[in-house]
């Protein structure tokens, strides 16, 4: 097997979380390579809506915007953002919602709108977009996060989105799951360690007593995802 | 019955000074022309409506046309940070910037209601998250179940401008491939003004097309790739370099302001 | 997913004794042949809501499936009353009908609503009429302006049934021409039937289509000419001298009866 | 100059209301057969809309109902009915709503639902409709109705929209304004009577000063009127 990168590990470990049957709402960068791998892997019935309004994209290449012209050349209809948000996400048909953020808490809430005090932050991040809507509406939000100290805090600077339906946060460690009401270790990926994990935790990181580790990357895997990955910026 | 005119007479005749303008187009049909026109005026204390803020909004924020600013996702898609937005924000550069900060869904709500003539927008939204309690959003209860539901207030711009692929002689305008909340903004607004790519003799209904009738619009104004560095679907496509490049450029203020010299100030308008 | 099943399976599985059932189509894309397939079925106590109750509404209530309408207009287009539903109203034949009456755009937006998920739609309607007080309309005051505007509750029907052109055989289906509340009534109910002219290989989009896609929807049927007496657009137009001869024959009880027994209990289903 | 019925009169006295520059929201007989002869004759840029979402209808035949294929191929943009009535009746986009109905009282108010008490009615009718909402968000309301002391009548069996804004009551003997609070007879066509107009009116009608005498149709108006005339049944 040849190596991978941690964003390949990443996006092979959500994509292998969906289904033929899933209906995903779909960020760009690592939910879209993520969503588009499970596509062209085991569950090529996956439908991605993207929040510019494509439902059922079907794109050959990695879009570098959610507004790519060729989400909407594939999709399987392209309705206003309105609809979008009323409709298809408020309506409750979204089964798995992706989400990043600059900061995750151990409940899940994410932020991903400022790092300092919101009047006068030290960073003013791009803020929360879709993410507060999705994080309600969705069945399962699924997180997928470089794990870091800074990143997996104690305390977040700002709530821009609930966890109650946080399931799943991939990281390029491992991965953490929702056990007695607190994100806990339950996977980590080859070549990681516990001892790792913890220090890229802010809080006192729980392990499961069932941890296990990931399955790296298979040949086909890696060869469908680095199909995805030629257009633009890398995602 | 909207006028064709140019994009300079345009935007003189519908834009002022401490107007609420919302330039739109969700990630496609960015109206770029139609901004740079209004940075070219030097209009000023503007309050600037957008769900994500863009390259154009970065470049109006840092060229001080804005007071404020009403959005709800403000990056560069696929890259990172808008400098300029960052430097309004954190250092008051080059002039403090007023934010009311939304979510996807609250915008859009907005913008609907707007286009409604309804004061308010409801949406299952803000719930649990800081954002309520920092922006404009209420409650209101469902007379029937007595469930508790977010309330925003409607957006009715000033002005909304947006960009299309093509309008007839008659005004009326055609749009397709992701059409965002084009209808809502153009609707919601007390004047509007689309720049189109061309215009053409007659309107062919396309598969996905938004049809907006001349009517309903206020001005329309030719800007062949009055889009550009976004794209215009069936017309060219995104140059996604130059929105790598713009990292670099907007980072620094002096390259900033050099930039827009050479390539806004000094530019013809289409 | 969709299932592709025959009418006679879908109206089965989907539909119950009881049940509020929406089949809409406004003027345009009626579900005749579902509505036949209800009343073969002999299903009863059906809540049928239906912006225009038309021709297969009368049918319906004649036939005795309905204890209650939900509507804004209940006529013969162009043509006059719709006499079983006055003799429902007027007399209580074949049994007491209870009514519950809205307008145009109160229907609209109960629909607008169901499909978006909320518990209620907000509009500016109602005021001043002697329907205010007779019907399911509430107020709501906006908490920015303090205005005060109606309030309908969602239409969220057990099933909502609509036809279309086209389906593949995934189950995705197209419709266009007048589109009416098509989409809003699939998506607004927790079950729901669309009956198509043809399944086809692939979806070509055309112009003014709304596409839905088959995991929003739970039973595609084909059902060939199944609008008429009402149309399909780029298929069959309006049988207008149906609706015409439709006044003599409903206009009787006796006659009615006949003619259902022979057009509809006794034909084939689709 | 040829004969012409009641109805054409009423068509063209009301056609000469709109201009190329009204947009109005039509239904259908009548209403739709003025609005189209406008558009055949001098306001060839009056828009149609129609509440089944056809805007910019330019049907060469009168419809039957406001569904008519037709409307949807001739059409600048079909919109769905929910966006139709919030978008653009709600919106305040419409200039001229013209209306029907069973009964009209002196202030413009009009029931179309019943006769006979709610509850128990003698007459069930059709129902508002789109009316209830056109009364109130339309500039101008137009009414087209054969005048009779059962049709003119002093109280309503049950109001289904407001008069507010009518502006013009155009019968089949003349045309009623509101003057000082009530509609006012202020037109007579050609053969008709003041004694005809009162007697067909359920309350005592009062006859403006300047009460004049309606152009009869011309040669060119109904020609373009019969023109139009000849689909399915008669309007």
């Amino acid at each position: 097997m040849s190596g991978h990168t941690a964003d390949e590990m990443m996006a092979v470990e959500a994509a292998r979380r969906l289904s033929s049957d899933t209906v995903c709402f779909v960020g760009i960068g690592l939910p879209s390579l993520a969503a588009n791998l499970a596509r062209r892997t085991h569950a090529p019935g996956c439908v991605l809506v993207y929040e510019s309004g494509t439902i059922g994209a079907k794109p050959a290449q990695l879009p570098l915007s959610i507004g790519d012209g060729e989400l909407a050349e594939t999709a399987d209809a392209v309705v206003s953002v309105p609809e979008m948000f009323a409709y298809w996400l408020q309506g409750g048909r979204i089964g798995v919602g992706f989400l990043g953020a600059a900061q995750i808490d151990r409940h899940g809430n994410l932020n991903s709108t400022v790092i300092g005090p919101y009047e006068t932050p030290k960073v003013r991040l791009p803020g929360g977009g879709g993410a507060p809507e999705i994080a309600t509406s969705v069945q399962d939000v699924f997180v997928m996060l470089r794990q870091s100290a800074r990143t997996f805090v104690d305390e977040l600077d700002f709530t821009t989105s609930r966890g109650d339906r946080v399931r799943v946060v991939v990281t390029d460690l491992g991965v953490l799951e929702p056990r007695h009401g607190e994100l806990t270790l339950t996977q980590l990926h080859p070549g990681a360690t516990v001892e790792q994990a913890v220090a890229a935790t802010g809080w006192e990181l729980r392990v499961a007593d069932d941890l296990r580790q990931s399955d790296a990357p298979t040949e086909e895997e890696l060869r469908a995802l680095r199909a995805l990955e030629t257009k633009g910026v890398a995602a | 019955m909207a006028e064709i005119v140019s994009l300079t007479e345009a935007v003189r005749e519908l834009v002022s000074d401490g107007d609420t303008v919302a330039l739109e187009g969700f990630t496609h049909l960015i109206p770029h022309a139609a901004g740079h026109e209004v940075v070219r005026q030097g209009l000023r204390e503007l309050t600037l409506v957008r769900m994500t803020p863009d390259v154009i909004y970065d470049q109006l924020i840092g060229m001080g046309c804005a007071r404020k600013l009403v959005f709800s996702w403000g990056g560069n898609p696929g890259v990172g940070s808008l400098h300029r937005l960052r430097d309004a924000v954190e250092h008051g550069w080059p002039a403090p910037l007023e934010v009311e900060e939304h979510s996807h869904a609250g915008m859009a709500a907005a913008y609907a209601a707007g286009a409604a003539n309804l004061p308010f927008g409801v949406l299952r939204g803000y719930f649990g998250t800081d954002l309520a309690a920092r922006t404009r959003v209420a409650s209101v209860t469902c007379p029937f179940t007595g469930e508790e539901l977010a309330a925003v207030p409607a957006h009715r711009p000033d002005v909304g401008v947006v960009h299309a692929q093509q309008a007839d002689r008659d005004g009326n305008v055609q749009l397709w491939g992701i059409t965002g909340v084009q209808k809502e903004v153009v609707l919601a607004s007390a004047r509007s003004l689309v720049t189109v790519e061309e215009i053409v003799d007659e309107l062919v209904p396309v598969p996905g097309g938004v049809v907006l009738p001349g009517w309903a619009i206020d001005a329309v104004a030719c800007a062949p790739g009055g889009a550009r560095p976004s794209y215009a679907h069936g017309y060219y496509e995104r140059d996604n370099d130059f929105y790598v490049r713009w990292d670099a450029v907007s980072r620094d203020r002096d390259t900033f302001a050099r930039w827009m010299q050479e390539n806004v100030l000094e530019a013809v308008p289409a």
